[in-house]
């Protein structure tokens, strides 16, 4: 059901982790759901310079996590916000249709760890 | 790689020596069985065969075994035949909440149609209380329906003590023996039932067929007409090679359920101790002894079932993730939280159901994969002991 | 002694090559297809690509094919499936005299439950005339069911004819489409049908496996609730053996379809004519023309139809006399009452339906054992021509 | 679904035909409903020397007819009115459910033509 790009960010996933003191960090999904992703992210002069996520979930939310914290490696913050579900999804060989809110999952962690940053830079700056 | 099939509740393969029994009826006996010629008389004798060995396997007699497509249809037959052939009596019905979802969805269509259902709670390991029973029966009760094993978790129902109950009351009382012939003692008269469930595939048999055990005067109405088969109460050509297969697949299984049952539960106690022993933060679900021999479902905290059974998967192991007919929802077990069991920790169950041909071999394998496994998991997971979940 | 298998409107063999195709989804790829690792993964496969099969045989899409347990629960499945799904717009059903029993027994539990069913009559060649079809629809209809082809008498009906009337008034149409399959051309869309229902034994498929064509946007009910198969339409574990079983006979049948036809056409006429040359007092039931290339079902005056049958299986001849399914009735066919047959000699009528394995030989023999049967058993009976039959 | 008898009967009817000048003729069924039995006989002294039958039906009428053509030869009407269905049933190894009125139907032939023989030495005593 799942495609080989899936399989692969699967079983090889990219990322996976924590990072120290990082400019920003974003949850998405709860344990009720089945999913939580945990999406950290260092920037430098608006340019995120890494991503790192921590996941519990089903084979997609894996996969979509791996692949969302590719994607956003060397973009600007505005590109970054720019990244919908679909495009990881299609990124990815395309998702089963009951397995698409792991793409969405994905791209709310990945805007809550922006919006952290962005709140973190605002508090900085007004500090 | 090594293959170690571990899903026997979702289904079992078909057993050669069923399989052979099977052959002469696709190509060579291949009559329908209500035409009067040889070939026709053949196919009739080997499906009346195969009833007495159903009948023979249960404590019935051959009359009161109809054939079906499987265990799906007899439960659906079992609930809307005696619902509607006995609704001026009554619309109250009385089952569990960790039915399968063959009866759950036909209550639900039930429940659409004017009757009302009880859904009787479970304790933390899933049994029913025949307590329970006694106290949800009104004058509008017509049926009770409580499984005599669970395909989840594996507990074992007390159903003698509630049939007895039930019987007293007067009530019809069916039980879903699906998951549990040829692993535990089943006779209708024992378990004092009217009606019981039972699927091929789950016995070595072949997919696409079962049977329902319909007590000689319960009041029926059929749920699929047309022609005179099955002595009008399931119309359609009889799947003379299917019926021929679980004839001899439930022959099979009950002659060996002693023999099996031994080696299965010395084989899953080794796999449920190895992993107690190994891995952290991991709870057995279902009854510590009332339990199938062959299953053994857990919950590992922190992570999620449906990435430990494809994990297992790329090792050569097939396990399941709650209910295989559910594999397409998102829902969580409803059998884990019909038994309180945490929703987050419900997520993280992975159900492992031995068969006749799992080797001591087979489940070393398992205890030598899966500790890393989950390890990897819980390195890649956000949540951890301690840790508020509903972050 | 040879064997001649005249029954193949009964059921057929199942051709090896069908067999050769079933086989490992029995002990090898016998997963269940609700899962997730690799076999189950498998057996999902093989019952998409056996519905591909049947969605190109039948011109419809794969998403719009279920597969069921046979053409009886077709049947039943899309009468009571669309009735109860559309009853608030009415509860008005049309059908014909000489439907299965699977739609006429589906119709009279309809009734039952508050449907008012009208059964269109035939002409004397079991005919259904579109025309009577408009006239019998109200604003109360719901559903037209018609057959395709009759499996007695072998009669054609003009479904694409009625289907276009039926489209029009915007009323959802069924035709039970298990006698044509592999005979004649069956297009869901040329045909104008929203259901067909479709039986793997009739074409040289298993028993027991049969598929329902839902055409997209046709509200139904499920008639059988539990897990999520077959798009939530039909629960139950996939026979995967049947269903791939299914899928190659469906290929193999519509590929060789105008060959056998071909052929069959050519035996039928062969059959046909050396009885009516050579035994007196004996018609042909059914239209002369439009009827199926297998089909020749006769009235042999003054005898009766069983004992013609057991006479012919004791020379090894298969045929049957009336609907097989109906062999413990006593009731003579409803098909030829509706045809105006007259009732004594409707008791004297036999059916003959031959298969891709009939030889010229078989035709022959046939034609060598009949008439001194005939003979034999007119020398036995009190009646001649000329008498008064109602002594 | 018919036993060895049964077929033995079917196969090979005993006493077929008509039997000119009988001393009475019966008849049973009808051709609706798919069996018709004649019977007749041939009486000497009280006692039935000869019986012979003609019948349209199913293979269960023709070996009830044959079988009852047997059973009363010798015998005396008093006899012979004793000849039950269950009888011929049983002189044939038993009948399928469905077939057992194929046994009443040789029962009420026989009846009808020993009603038609009494009938007409009733009348030739009148006479
Ligand atoms: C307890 C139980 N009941 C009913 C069923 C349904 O049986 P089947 O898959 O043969 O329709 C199953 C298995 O799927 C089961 O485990
Ligand atoms: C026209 C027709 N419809 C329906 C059926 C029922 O199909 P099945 O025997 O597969 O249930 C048959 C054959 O028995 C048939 O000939």
């Amino acid at each position: 059901m799942y495609s080989d790009k899936v399989m692969d960010h699967f079983q090889n996933p990219r990322n996976v982790g924590e990072i120290e003191n990082p400019d920003g960090v974003g949850t998405a999904g709860n344990p009720t759901c089945g999913d939580i992703m945990k999406l950290y992210i260092k920037v430098n002069d608006g340019k995120i310079m890494d991503a790192k996520f921590q996941t519990f979930g089903c084979g997609a939310a894996i996969a979509t996590s791996s692949m969302v914290t590719e994607m956003v490696k060397g973009k600007t913050i505005e590109e970054a916000l720019r990244i919908s579900n679909k495009a990881v999804a299609e990124a990815l060989d395309g998702l089963p249709p009951i397995k698409m809110h792991c793409s969405v999952l994905a791209e709310e962690a990945l805007q809550a760890a922006i919006n952290d940053y962005n709140e973190r830079l605002t508090k900085k700056n007004n500090e | 790689m090594r293959f170690v099939y571990l899903d026997h509740a979702a289904t079992t393969p078909t057993d050669p020596e069923v399989v052979k029994e099977m052959l002469p009826c696709f190509t060579e006996s291949f009559g329908n069985p209500s035409t009067l010629y040889k070939i026709g008389r053949e196919a009739k004798k080997a499906i009346t065969l195969a009833r007495d060995k159903v009948a023979v396997a249960i404590g019935a007699k051959s009359e009161e075994i109809i054939f079906t497509s499987g265990g799906t249809e007899s439960d659906n037959f079992a609930l809307k035949g005696v619902a509607f052939a006995n609704e001026q009596k009554g619309k109250h019905i009385i089952t569990s909440s960790v039915e399968h979802h063959a009866v759950l969805e036909t209550c639900k269509f039930l429940a659409k149609n004017g009757f009302e259902i009880t859904y009787l709670p479970v304790d933390k390991y899933g049994i029913v209380d025949p307590e329970d029973v006694r106290k949800a029966v009104t004058d509008k009760t017509i049926l009770v329906s409580v499984m005599q094993a669970n395909n989840e978790v594996g507990t074992i129902e007390p159903i003698a003590e509630t049939g007895k109950i039930v019987k007293e009351k007067g009530i019809y009382f069916h039980t879903d023996a699906v998951q549990a012939i040829g692993a535990v003692p089943v006779n209708v008269n024992d378990l004092n039932v009217d009606l019981l469930a039972l699927s091929a595939h789950k016995f070595y048999g072949p997919k696409g067929v079962g049977a329902l055990y319909i007590r000689k005067g319960t009041r029926m109405m059929s749920l699929i007409n047309g022609g005179h088969q099955e002595r009008r109460r399931r119309a359609g050509t009889e799947n003379v090679p299917g019926i021929v297969g679980l004839g001899k697949a439930i022959e099979l299984a009950v002659s060996k359920m002693e023999e099996r049952s031994k080696q299965l539960t010395f084989l899953r106690d080794k796999l449920i101790n190895g992993i107690l022993d190994n891995i952290e933060n991991v709870r057995l679900n279902g009854h510590p002894e009332k339990r199938l021999p062959n299953n053994a479902n857990f919950s590992f905290e922190f992570v999620e079932g449906e990435s430990m059974l494809l994990n297992l998967d790329l090792v050569g192991v097939a396990v399941s993730s709650g209910s295989a007919c559910t594999s397409d929802t998102l829902e969580p077990s409803h059998v884990l939280s019909a038994m309180k069991v945490p929703i987050e920790i419900a997520h993280g169950s992975v159900r492992f159901t031995l068969g006749k041909n799992t080797t001591e071999e087979d489940i070393d394998y398992v205890l030598e994969v899966l500790p890393p496994i989950i390890k990897k998991l819980r390195q890649m997971s956000p949540l951890r002991e301690g840790l508020d979940l509903n972050v």
